[in-house]
C-alpha cells in the first residue's frame, strides 16, 4: 500500500480513529472466555482495564529494572571493571531490586521552598505520559492494549507530555539548578521533535501505514517475497539516512548523553533531578529507561521489520501463525531488537562527550530539521518511481 | 570584581519613548521589560570544581555574565606548620599540597633547602631517581588531568582509562617508598631509599606500554569531534593575559609562549638531558581554534606525558649504581639564610621560598603554589560564556584545591 | 641577566628608593658571622615598590612580564619590621628578580601593585589577612583563604591559636 | 518508614522483612561524589577500574545530597567547609551513613597541632557510622570501611523494635 493510497483511504473511511479490524486487547479477549456469568458489564470492564494497567506497570518496572542493571553492567564493561557482583549471587542480578527497595524506604523529603503540590504532581505526569505511550506498544501480532491505526503518532503525542512534567519537576523544585535542567529539557525537546517526527514520516511513506502492526506486517516481503527481511531501511535507501536523523533525535528525546543536558551532571549537579531523592527520584528513572525502550522500539518496528525476522516468516510458513508460540516468537523479536537499541544508547552514552546547549540547538533546528525534510523529499519520489515502475 | 550585586545590569533596557516608526514604516514597541541576572552558587560541593573550590556565578540565562571564585574550603595552614616543625618533618606536608603530584613538591621543597646549603653534594644516582619520580608522577598527574577533563566535558569513559595506568604509577611508588600518594620519598639531600631491585626495569615496561596507550587516549578524547566542538575557542587566554595574570607552566605554554623552567632555568639534570636533545616543550598552536583556547591547554597537557616519558627512558639509560642521599644529619641544621626555589611542577611554577637562621626550624616557608596563581583568571574568562564553557574553562586550567587553598 | 646587571640596571635607571643589595656571603669565623646562604635580594623601600614594578615591568632590558610572588614574613616576635618579598620573573630574558622590602609592625601599609600586575591581586588578599599588611588601593580586599569573621593575622609570630569558632572547639 | 519503624515484636515475619529490607540497603549504599582533598583521589581510585566499587553496589557516585546515601567524608575539614558539610548531611534523606576517611577527618590528622583553621575531626559537626584509618587509606581500606558499613546496616532492627540491651 503506497502513501497515495493511504491517504486515499483516511479520507473515505468515515472515521479515521476508528478501528476497522476486529478484536480489541488481548487481556480482554482472554477474560472474556473465563468470565462468569453472573459478573455485571462494568464489573468485566474494570477488572479488565485494571489487569491491563497492572501489566504495563509490571512492564515499565521490569523493562527499567532490567535497563538500569544492563546500564551499569555495560558502562562497567566498556570501562575496565565490572558492575554490581555481589547482590543477588549471580553477577549481581538483583542490584536493581535492591535499589528500588532501598529507594522506596528512603525518607521522603520536599525541600521547604518547594511548590509542594507541583512537586507532587511531576512525577507522577511523567509516568502517567509514559504509560500512556506504552499502551500504545503491540507485544506482537495478536497481543496488544488498542488496535491504533495512528499508533505512532500516539506513542509520540503521550510520550512528549512527560515533558511537561520535567519542566513542573524543575520548576516546583525551587532550585536554580533544577530550573536550569527543566529549561534546557524544554528547549531541545521542542527542537528535537521536529526532526523526529519528520525523519519518521520516511518509513511511514514507504510502509503506507501509521499502525505500528500493519508497518511490521508490511515489511515481511522483499520484492514480493515473503522473507521477513523486507525491513524499511532495505528497501529504500533514504530510509537508512533517516534512521540516523531519528536517532539522534530519539536521543534528544530521551534525554540521553550526548545530549543529557537537562540532567548534565557535571554542569547542573544533577538538573531537574537535583531536589528529588527516594521513590520520587525512581519514578523519573523508570520514565528514562521506559522511553528508552519505546523509542527503541519504534526504530525497531518502522526501520527494522518489527516482528520480522526470517525466523518468523518460517514458521508463517509452517502454517503457525496466530499460535501461542508465534507470537512469543514475534515478541522475543521485538523485545531483542529494541534492546539491541537501548545497548546502543548506552554504548553511545558511555563514549562521547556531552554537547553544549547551542550546539544541540544548532543541530537540532539548522542541520537535523531540514535534512529529516530532504529525507521526506527524496523517499517521496524514490516510492514514486518504484510505483511507477513496480505498481 | 567587588560586588556582584552592584554590577547588575538589565538585560532589556527599558526605553524611555513608548513607541517608535522605523523608516519602513513599522511601529516598534518597548516594554518596560527589566529581567534580573540569576546568582547561582556553584560549589563548594559541586562536580565540576575539583574539590571544594567555590564559585559565585551570576547567569543571564546560559550566559554567564559574571564570575567570582571563592577559596579557603581547604585551607591546611601548610605555611604556619612550616614554622612550627622541623626541616624534615616539614616534608610529608608538601606531600599534601598539591596531592596529585608529591613527589614534585618534596622536590621543591627540597631544593629550596638545599640551596641553603652549599656544603651538600647530591650524588648522582639520587638525581636520577629524583627525575624519574617526578616525571612518572607528572604523567600521574596529566592523567588525572586527563580524566576529570573528559568528566567535565561529559565523557565518563576515558577518567577509568585514566586510572588504570595510574594504578601502575602508583603500584611502581609503592615499590619504591611504600606510599600510594603521599611519598615523603625525596628527602633533603637525595632520596630516601635506592630502587629495589627490578623496579627500573619495571618503569621501562611501564613507558612501553604506556606509549601504545596514550595512543588510544589520544584518539579516545583529544582528536574526538565533539570533544574539540567543546573546547576550542572556549576561554583564550591571549599571551599578554597570561603574563598579566602571573601564569605558569601548561597554561602558559597552552597560549603559545615557550617557557619552560626544566629547559630555561634548569634545575637538577635538566640541562643536561635537554642538551642531550631528549625533550620537546609542546606548545599550544591553535590548531583547532585560537591559540591559548582550552583545547590547546589540554593538548599540553596530554603532550607532555609523552616528553616525560622520553625523559624517563633517557634515566633509565644513564643510571648507574652508587649512593643515593648525601651527608645528612638526622636532625638538619641548615646554615642562616634565605633561599627561593623554582621547579615546574606538573600544573606551573611550584615556588618554596625557606628563610633560615640557623637553627632547627624555619623562620618562613612560603609556597608559591601554581594552582592558587592560575586560578585567578577565571574572573576574566568566564563571563560571556555559556555554562556549560564555564566548567570546560575551570576543567581546563586544572588546578588541586590542596594547593591553592595550601 | 645575572644578578648583578640587573642591579646595574636599575641603578642606570635611576629607580628609586633601593636601600642596598643584600647578597650571600660566607661565614666568618673571626667575626662570629655566620654568614648568609642562598640567594641575593635587593632592598627597598617599602613606599617605593610600586614604582620599582613599573620599571622593572616596563624597560626592555629587564622586561620582568611575570610577577611570580608577593608575600610577607614575620622573622620574629620582637622584630620591629615584617619582611616584605617580591619575586619577579622575565620570561622573554629568562631571569629573575628578588625584591626585600622592610615594613614597620606598628603602621603595616603598603600601596597596591594590582594596577601593573593582575596577579598581585590574590597574592596580596592573602598576604593582607595572614600579616594585617593594609594594601592601598586595592579593588578587593576581602579575606581569600580564611572566613571573613576570622579574627587575628595568623602568619604572625605572636598569633594565638583559637580554642573555639562558631561554637565547635578546636582543641 | 513512619509508623512502622520500630513497631513490632521479633517473630519470624518481622525477622524476614528486615532481613529483606536490610539487604537492599546494604547492597546500594550510594555515597555522594564529595571530595575534600587527598582522600578524595583515593575515593576515586576506588571508583575506578582497578578497585570498583560498583561491584558491591555502591558505585552509583551521586552529585546530589538528595539520592545519596553515604557520605565518605574524604579529607581535612576546616571550619569554613565544616557548615557546608553540615549542610549537606542535613539535605541527605535518611537512612544515611557517613564514613570518615582518612585520618584528617577522624581527629585533625597531622593539622592537629598547628592547623588553626582545621576541624579536629569531622564527628564533631556529623554523627560518623565508620572511621578509616590512613593519610591517606588505601582503597583496599576504604572497601573494608565500606563492609564495616554494610554490617552495621545488616545489624539494625527496621520493623523490628531494637534489642534491649543491658
Amino acid at each position: 500500500m503506497s502513501f497515495l493510497a493511504l491517504v486515499q483511504d483516511t479520507i473515505t473511511k468515515d472515521n479515521v480513529m476508528g478501528t476497522p479490524h476486529d478484536g480489541g486487547n488481548f487481556v480482554t479477549e482472554l477474560l472474556a472466555k473465563i468470565r462468569p456469568e453472573w459478573l455485571p458489564e462494568w464489573m468485566f470492564i474494570l477488572t479488565a482495564v485494571g489487569i491491563a494497567v497492572g501489566f504495563i506497570v509490571a512492564m515499565v518496572s521490569v523493562i527499567a529494572m532490567w535497563s538500569v542493571w544492563m546500564e551499569r553492567k555495560v558502562s562497567g564493561h566498556i570501562q575496565c571493571r565490572y558492575g554490581p557482583m555481589y547482590a543477588g549471587g549471580w553477577h549481581g542480578w538483583a542490584q536493581t531490586l535492591a535499589d528500588g527497595v532501598k529507594l522506596l524506604l528512603k525518607e521522603d523529603m520536599i525541600p521547604k521552598g518547594a511548590d509542594r503540590a507541583l512537586f507532587w504532581l511531576a512525577p507522577a505526569i511523567v509516568l502517567a505520559g509514559i504509560f500512556g505511550a506504552l499502551a500504545a506498544m503491540p507485544l506482537s501480532y495478536d497481543w496488544y492494549f488498542a488496535r491504533m491505526d495512528l499508533g505512532v503518532f500516539t506513542i509520540l503525542a503521550l510520550g512528549s507530555t512527560t515533558t511537561i512534567g520535567v519542566v513542573m519537576a524543575g520548576w516546583a523544585s525551587n532550585s536554580k539548578w533544577s530550573l536550569y535542567g527543566a529549561m534546557r529539557e524544554a528547549a531541545q525537546v521542542v527542537a528535537y521533535e521536529i526532526p523526529l517526527g519528520v525523519s519518521l514520516l520516511c518509513p511511514l511513506m514507504t510502509l503506507g501505514t501509521f499502525s505500528l502492526l500493519d508497518a511490521s506486517r508490511e515489511q515481511a516481503t522483499l520484492f514480493g517475497w515473503d522473507c521477513g527481511m523486507g525491513w524499511a531501511v532495505f528497501t529504500n535507501p533514504f530510509n537508512m539516512a533517516a534512521f540516523v536523523i531519528f536517532w539522534i533525535a530519539a536521543l534528544a528525546e530521551t534525554k540521553r548523553a550526548p545530549f543529557d543536558l537537562p540532567e548534565a551532571e557535571s554542569e547542573l549537579v544533577a538538573g531537574f533531578l537535583t531536589e528529588y531523592s527516594g521513590i520520587r527520584w525512581s519514578f523519573f528513572f523508570m520514565e528514562e529507561y521506559a522511553a528508552m525502550f519505546l523509542m527503541s522500539v519504534v526504530g525497531a518496528v518502522f526501520f527494522f521489520g518489527g516482528f520480522e525476522t526470517p525466523l518468523t516468516a518460517l514458521m508463517r510458513a509452517a502454517d503457525l501463525e496466530g499460535g501461542v508460540l508465534y507470537n512469543l516468537v514475534c515478541f522475543g523479536t521485538l523485545v531483542l531488537k529494541a534492546f539491541a537499541g537501548v545497548f546502543l544508547m548506552m554504548w553511545l552514552r558511555w563514549t562521547l562527550p556531552r554537547v553544549r546547549i547551542d550546539q544541540v540547538m544548532t543541530m537540532g533546528y539548522k542541520y537535523l530539521t531540514p535534512l529529516a525534510l530532504l529525507c521526506v523529499l527524496l523517499t517521496a519520489v524514490w516510492e514514486y518511481v518504484r510505483y511507477l515502475v513496480v505498481g | 570584581m567587588t560586588d556582584l550585586k552592584q554590577q547588575h545590569t538589565p538585560s532589556i533596557q527599558p526605553s524611555s519613548e513608548e513607541e517608535r516608526i522605523l523608516p519602513s514604516g513599522e511601529r516598534e514597541f518597548f516594554f518596560d521589560v527589566s529581567t534580573s541576572d540569576l546568582e547561582i552558587n556553584m560549589g563548594p560541593q559541586h562536580p565540576a570544581t575539583h574539590g571544594v573550590m567555590r564559585v559565585l556565578l551570576r547567569t543571564d540565562g546560559e550566559l554567564v555574565t559574571g564570575a567570582q571564585p571563592h577559596l579557603g574550603y581547604l585551607h591546611r595552614c601548610a605555611e604556619k606548620i612550616g614554622e612550627n616543625v622541623e626541616w624534615l618533618q616539614y616534608l610529608p606536608y608538601t606531600d599534601r599540597y598539591d596531592y596529585l603530584s608529591a613527589m614534585n613538591n618534596n622536590l621543591g621543597y627540597s631544593l629550596a633547602v638545599e640551596s641553603l646549603m652549599p656544603e651538600l653534594e647530591i650524588p648522582r644516582r639520587a638525581t636520577l631517581i629524583r627525575t624519574i619520580c617526578a616525571e612518572l608522577n607528572r604523567i600521574a598527574s596529566a592523567l588525572i588531568a586527563y580524566g576529570t577533563y573528559g568528566l567535565d566535558i561529559g565523557a565518563f569513559t576515558p577518567f577509568f582509562y585514566a586510572f588504570r595506568e595510574r594504578e601502575w604509577i602508583q603500584a611502581l611508588f609503592e615499590k619504591i617508598c611504600g606510599a600510594r600518594l603521599t611519598y615523603s620519598f625525596i628527602r633533603i639531600g637525595g632520596v630516601f631509599n635506592d630502587a629495589p631491585p627490578g623496579w627500573l626495569k619495571e618503569v621501562g615496561m611501564f613507558c612501553d606500554v604506556f606509549e601504545e596507550k596514550w595512543r588510544e587516549y589520544y584518539d579516545l578524547l583529544v582528536e574526538n569531534h565533539l570533544f574539540v566542538m567543546r573546547t576550542k575557542d572556549i576561554g583564550i587566554i591571549s599571551e599578554e593575559m597570561a603574563y598579566d595574570f602571573g601564569l605558569t607552566g601548561p597554561m602558559l605554554r597552552g597560549s603559545g609562549v615557550d617557557f619552560d623552567l626544566r629547559r630555561d632555568m634548569p634545575y637538577m639534570d635538566y640541562k643536561e638531558i635537554w642538551d642531550a636533545g631528549v625533550y620537546q616543550i609542546p606548545l599550544g598552536r591553535g590548531e583547532k581554534g585560537t591559540t591559548g583556547d582550552c583545547w590547546d591547554r589540554f593538548y599540553v597537557r596530554v603532550q607532555e606525558m609523552m616528553e616525560s616519558i622520553k625523559i624517563v627512558r633517557y634515566c633509565l639509560e644513564v643510571i648507574e649504581a652508587g649512593p643515593v642521599i648525601g651527608d645528612v644529619p638526622k636532625v638538619i641544621k641548615v646554615p642562616p639564610g634565605e633561599g627561593y626555589v623554582g621547579i615546574e611542577n606538573p600544573r606551573g611554577e611550584l615556588g618554596h621560598y625557606v628563610h633560615s637562621d640557623g637553627g632547627k626550624i624555619a623562620v618562613r616557608c612560603r609556597v608559591r603554589a601554581p594552582s592558587f596563581v592560575n586560578l585567578a583568571v577565571l574572573e576574566d574568562l568566564m563571563p560571556g560564556t555559556l555554562l556549560a564553557d564555564s566548567v570546560a574553562i575551570i576543567g581546563s586550567t586544572d588546578i588541586v584545591v590542596g594547593e591553592t587553598d595550601r | 641577566m645575572e644578578f648583578q646587571a640587573i642591579v646595574d640596571r636599575l641603578r642606570a635607571l635611576n629607580a628609586p628608593g633601593i636601600v642596598e643589595v643584600d647578597e650571600p656571603r660566607a661565614p666568618d669565623k673571626e667575626t662570629k658571622d655566620k654568614g648568609r646562604s642562598g640567594r641575593p635580594f635587593v632592598m627597598i623601600e617599602p613606599a617605593s615598590l610600586v614604582d620599582i614594578l613599573h620599571l622593572c615591568r616596563d624597560d626592555e632590558r629587564l622586561q620582568m612580564e611575570v610577577l611570580i610572588d608577593i608575600t610577607a614574613s614575620d622573622p620574629a616576635v620582637d622584630d620591629a619590621n615584617l619582611w616584605i618579598l617580591v619575586e619577579l620573573l622575565s620570561v622573554k630574558h629568562r631571569h629573575r628578580l628578588a625584591l626585600k622590602a622592610l615594613l614597620p609592625k606598628a603602621n603595616p601599609v603598603l600601596p597596591s601593585a594590582t594596577a601593573i600586575y593582575r596577579a598581585a591581586q590574590w597574592h596580596e588578599r592573602e598576604c593582607a589577612e595572614m600579616y594585617g599588611v593594609t594594601f592601598e588601593g586595592h579593588p578587593d580586599p576581602r579575606n581569600i583563604l580564611l572566613p571573613d569573621d576570622w579574627v587575628g593575622h595568623p602568619m604572625r609570630k605572636d598569633y594565638e591559636f583559637p580554642t573555639e569558632y562558631h561554637g565547635i572547639s578546636c582543641e | 518508614m513512619g509508623i512502622l519503624e520500630n513497631a513490632f515484636e521479633e517473630n519470624v515475619l518481622t525477622t524476614k522483612v528486615d532481613w529483606l529490607l536490610n539487604w537492599a540497603r546494604l547492597n546500594s549504599i550510594w555515597p555522594m561524589t564529595f571530595g575534600l582533598a587527598c582522600c578524595a583521589i583515593e575515593m576515586m581510585a576506588v571508583g575506578a577500574a582497578h578497585h570498583d566499587i560498583d561491584r558491591f553496589g555502591a558505585g552509583a557516585f551521586r552529585a546530589t545530597p538528595r539520592q545519596a546515601d553515604l557520605m565518605i567524608v574524604a579529607g581535612t575539614v576546616n571550619f569554613k567547609m565544616g557548615e557546608r558539610v553540615k549542610r549537606l548531611y542535613d539535605q541527605m534523606p535518611s537512612p544515611k551513613y557517613v564514613i570518615a576517611m582518612g585520618a584528617c577527618a577522624t581527629g585533625g590528622g597531622p593539622y592537629f597541632k598547628y592547623g588553626y583553621t582545621v576541624m579536629k575531626g569531622v564527628d564533631r559537626i556529623v554523627p560518623v557510622d565508620v572511621y578509616i584509618a590512613g593519610c591517606p587509606p588505601r582503597p583496599e581500606a576504604l572497601l573494608e570501611g565500606l563492609m564495616k558499613l554494610q554490617d552495621k546496616i545488616r545489624r539494625t532492627a527496621v520493623i523490628r523494635k531494637p534489642a534491649v540491651t543491658a
